[in-house]
């Protein structure tokens, strides 16, 4: 089975060859001394290099942490690349953005209304949460064009709040 | 007049309940915890002899309800009510109805608490003594014009903080004029939701200065003792992320000039118990008193392993009316210690904070290392309290060693479901401007950017890839205990969250 | 002659592994980590920056073989080994192939580690000195009847002590000499397995005596420092449970005396590195020499807990050549220090061994607590290794504070799965007996049974009852999380374990 | 439902009479505030006192552990109680009893042999186990019946060893 890892943006092709063995693209073949520990917790022990990492995934997302170190990771096979290859092309050009809420909290201020023009960075709504107030910024320039939650509204986190472009 | 205390009802939650509790057991005192309706499982309430519920789940229905806590601690025979830090630690009310009550309040007197609690009190108080004061206005202002005019004379940049608070909310700084009405505003609105008391006031601000404060201990004899400095300059959102003790840049004779100032604080609110006075140093090693916090404070561990003293022990035994029993110069700062407070915020984003469950929750050991938490596996962080789930702490000989440590300590810490300020603490130990003791309270906005948090040792991370292809082509999903699990909800999300199935 | 230490292999595994990594993490030195079949897993595994499998599940076939220990050193490019306690430690023969291997050994030469290792050479090497040595043989004995008149000589009680021995194993009082046969064999061959030498000697054995111990620090510039004593006084089967720094019964001036007498110890062999000279201390404080431990010893902590040093850290220094950079009058004790040493064990019949997979391992923590452990949740502890899974240390000012801090500190343990010493830990910080300082080596003998590790309050016994009663009732079987597990087996058992079924 | 609560030698009888609420012999009712936790640990909050305990198994044999304390466990309902009360009536007379291994180790010496007659508290056999050597030692007087393994043998806990009587 052919592989390509990314890991913290970096790109690996490899092919699994045999039980915890894996080919890279230059054709060194490595095998892995890996077993399980709790909580989505590895050992792995590569050459004598011992290393513990753990696995999550977020909102569909997939991350590594190591030492404390979240590094983002997506694991793909011949046939998702191509899939993911196809959507990236459609996402070239992006026109827009769906602002989400990046924790639970309460809306204190809308900054903004339907139809104004904003710049990148720019404070859109007010949010708050643990006893702190906390700007929401706008990840584009563009013109707001949906408003998706109201003044004193409860929102919970990756809540739709309001649309860019 | 010595009152023994035979039971302790604390008013708190989280790390600094257990605390509490801690001391109360090693002094064989009986500890009551009390808990909103999401705490029922909490540690500080597994650890207490007894329980009481509070009810209600945000903390005005619960740890800041005088009236429940009140009604806890009279159910439970509770003879005292130490009030942690945060909550009611600073309401002098509570402090006056505790006292009613016929109960020891373990801090200081109300009226203490009342003058320095209210920051423009505190400063019209000291303004005729020795202590020197920022320049700003020694009254609250509430008409945002006149503040603008006060502002302008004083000379921007400067700081709009809450006159009731404490601990940067409700705190906006503001370089430019145009940007002064939002900032009051803003920093009026923070603090009626903070301290119930939207009155601001407005400071110099001083550039590239150094955040460092005194513990200072009084008993009700009239012997008042400082307990050296702590340094917190390194911190995100007004708030502390670092601390330690002693400061790097403290001489002798200025230790003694700004310690002196401090217990000069303290006499002048008739102080008792624990209590810490702040200063900002600037760069001309000119210190300026900022306030006075009448409570114990988050990083009280620093000074706990500088002085072999257990603060809490000690406030307790001033509650009770016991005299100190040693003097200034009784007192020698041994070796130094640095603290770490986890947060459950994301430092690639912001600083904000992250909410979820804590799958696992392992802590360091060894030498030199102590953990202040109230988490445990399977612990909910929730957006009703403060984001701060532990502190780590480590001491040894020298500042160097005490880095040395914390690096091993902090990657040894493990805590799996939410982010934490964990990796950050890793970039703040490894970087040389913290390690040279050259840096002040704008150290994040002069050395940290999010994408430092990220590994380069590109050996390490085809290791790394590696290993995350082994571990998912091979074990996902072959039980339940290895599958890989979403890190907010625990459960397994069947709807192909790993699209790689099993040879 | 300077030489810079890159990178450890840690010949051990368990607690002092991981201790060792820790301190080699602190000093940026690179760590190599060895395990057996059934340590896959292990703390100290994970740890180390590398690991390398030695093979084989016991002892002779893993950690013993100093072929697999120098390949994995070869393979890894370790220029040094630090062999713990215990397994190859105190091997002088191990101590010569490291050498020959062009690695550095951290320990003292091989000359001082037989001089000291072969009990009755030490005897004979000192008898000349002003160390007082206790009456018995300094020679060993292999003829059982020889033996039994020399015991005769010299009075029964006497003590047969195995001459590669130390730790207590292959040691065995005779109080009758109808017995003196039988324990001496079962001396021979539990040396013999321990140590592959069957030889014994002759001791007296004193009465009532207490176990006092100096630790020792020598460079290789002929410095020798003494470290202050620990008292090591509780024990069972001969091996230490609970130690404490400084003794409570040492006067300055028997303290000087006997540090005095240790470091000519230190001084007769040549010695260099961290060791440690065990006295017998009579009722009349009058001391004899026991024998010298030419290794890390299992209670270190107590002593850096009082210095402020870090042995591993000493250890490493002195095996780079470094000269130790202070002297004894550099030296004071800070407070006081007690540690726990927690085994599986069952206190409640006869301290036997006991063995399973440990489910949940929650450690203490807060102010003035270490924990020095390798163990983790789901762990096996096997019959192949030494029963001890941790350490609790406790600092204080002084010993009653230190005392009060361990209680909580053991309350606060809790290790399920296995049966540990905790509860018989928690008897002893409770005893009378301990608490005023007054007891020897026979603590267990004298004051501890079985029975005594029983709760009395029938009020808490009635309240648990009740709590038992609806765990069983309401949440048993609920789900797979809640159900009753075997302690021994983590699956849980069909065959109506419990028999009560939900309502 | 009926049961009788045995727990550390103390003996009581409860009455399950709602979720969470007991009745005692006295007629008095109690609820309690009962969670689990992990690890078959329980929290208990019974009036103000917070209890925190475990709960576990062994050989059939229950124990509850309370602050490091392991205390025996034994709940019955009343069906229960009937027939280990017919059991215990045949056990009022004790004859003999099995002697099991009380860890995994190595039978090194066996000190008596069948027909012999021992003391209680005489040893009767020699394990080595964790590089210790531990006797093992006969819980009453009587005569050794039979005996189950030969030195050199491994065993494993609570593997029969030998009987007397």
């Amino acid at each position: 089975m052919k592989y390509t890892v990314s890991l913290n943006g970096q790109e690996f092709n490899l092919r699994v060859t045999g039980f915890l063995e894996i080919q890279t693209d230059s054709g060194a073949r490595q095998t892995i001394d890996l077993v399980p520990l709790d909580a989505n917790r590895y050992s792995a022990i590569i050459g004598t290099k011992s290393y513990v990492f753990e696995l999550f995934t977020e909102n569909g997302e997939k991350f590594l942490v190591y030492k404390n170190h979240t590094l983002p990771l997506l694991i793909e096979d011949e046939h998702d690349r191509l899939v993911s290859h196809m959507k990236q092309v459609n996402k070239d050009h992006p026109t827009g953005a769906d602002v989400k809420s990046p924790m639970p909290g309460l809306i204190s201020r809308i900054l903004v209304s339907e139809g104004e023009i904003v710049k990148k960075g720019q404070a859109v709504l007010v949010l708050e949460a643990m006893k702190m107030e906390n700007e929401v910024k706008s990840p584009l320039a563009g013109q707001v064009s949906r408003i998706a939650v109201s003044e004193k509204q409860n929102v919970e986190k990756n809540d739709f709040l309001l649309r860019i472009g | 007049m010595i009152r023994k205390i035979k039971k302790i009802l604390v008013a708190n939650r989280g790390e600094i309940a257990v605390r509490i509790i801690r001391t109360c057991k090693e002094l064989g005192i009986e500890t009551v915890a009390v808990f909103s309706e999401t705490d029922r499982t909490a540690l500080h309430v597994r650890m207490a002899d007894e329980a009481v519920a509070l009810g209600g789940i945000k903390s005005a229905e619960s740890y800041l309800s005088s009236e429940k806590l009140l009604a806890a601690a009279k159910r439970t025979n509770a003879d005292a009510i130490h009030p942690g830090y945060g909550f009611l630690s600073e309401n002098a009310t509570f402090a006056e109805k505790v006292q009613n009550a016929g109960l020891v309040f373990i801090g200081p007197d109300p009226e203490s608490i009342r003058l320095m609690g209210d920051k423009t009190t505190a400063r019209k108080l000291l303004s005729g003594s020795r202590v020197p004061l920022a320049p700003g206005t020694t009254d609250s202002v509430s008409d945002v014009n006149e503040a603008k005019k006060i502002a302008a004379g004083i000379g921007f940049p400067v700081l709009v903080k809450a006159s009731a608070g404490g601990g940067g909310k409700g705190m906006r700084i503001v370089h430019d004029p145009a940007d002064f009405e939002q900032a009051m505003t803003a920093s009026q609105n923070e603090a009626q939701n903070a301290f119930g008391d939207s009155r601001v006031y407005i400071e110099k601000y001083l550039e590239g200065p150094r955040h460092i404060e005194f513990q200072i201990l009084a008993d009700s004899h009239g012997e008042v003792v400082h307990l050296f400095e702590r340094e917190c300059s390194i911190q995100r959102r007004h708030q502390k992320v670092v601390e330690e003790a002693p400061s790097s840049v403290l001489t002798p004779a200025l230790r003694e000039e700004m310690g002196l100032a401090a217990t000069e604080v303290a006499r002048s609110c008739k102080y008792k118990g624990a209590g810490t006075v702040e200063f900002l140093l600037d760069r001309h090693n000119r210190f300026y008193f900022l306030e006075m916090n009448t409570r114990l404070q988050v990083e009280h561990p620093v000074t706990e392993l500088i002085t072999g003293l257990d603060l809490v022990r000690e406030q307790i035994r001033i509650a009770e009316g016991e005299p100190l029993g040693f003097s200034q110069s009784d007192l020698k700062p041994y070796g130094h210690a640095i603290e770490c407070r986890v947060y459950a915020e994301d430092p690639m984003n912001q600083f904000l904070p992250d909410t979820g469950k804590v799958h696992l929750h392992r802590i360091p050991s060894g030498p030199g290392i102590r953990v202040d938490s109230g988490i445990v596996d399977g612990m909910e962080v929730s957006v009703h309290f403060d984001p701060m789930i532990s502190k780590l702490i480590t001491w040894d000989v020298n500042r160097e060693r005490a880095i040395a440590r914390m690096r091993r300590a902090l990657e040894e810490y493990s805590v799996s479901g939410v982010q934490t300020t964990l990796p950050f603490c890793q970039f703040v130990m490894n970087h040389p401007a913290f390690i040279s003791g050259k840096f002040d309270t704008h150290f994040i906005s002069d050395f940290f950017r999010p994408d430092l948090l990220m590994l380069s040792d590109s050996a390490l991370i085809s290791s790394l890839a590696t290993g995350a292809l082994n571990a998912v082509h091979w074990y996902e999903r072959e039980s339940d205990a290895l599958k890989v699990q979403s890190r907010s909800t625990p459960e397994f999300s069947s709807a192909g969250v790993w699209k790689i199935r099993r040879k």
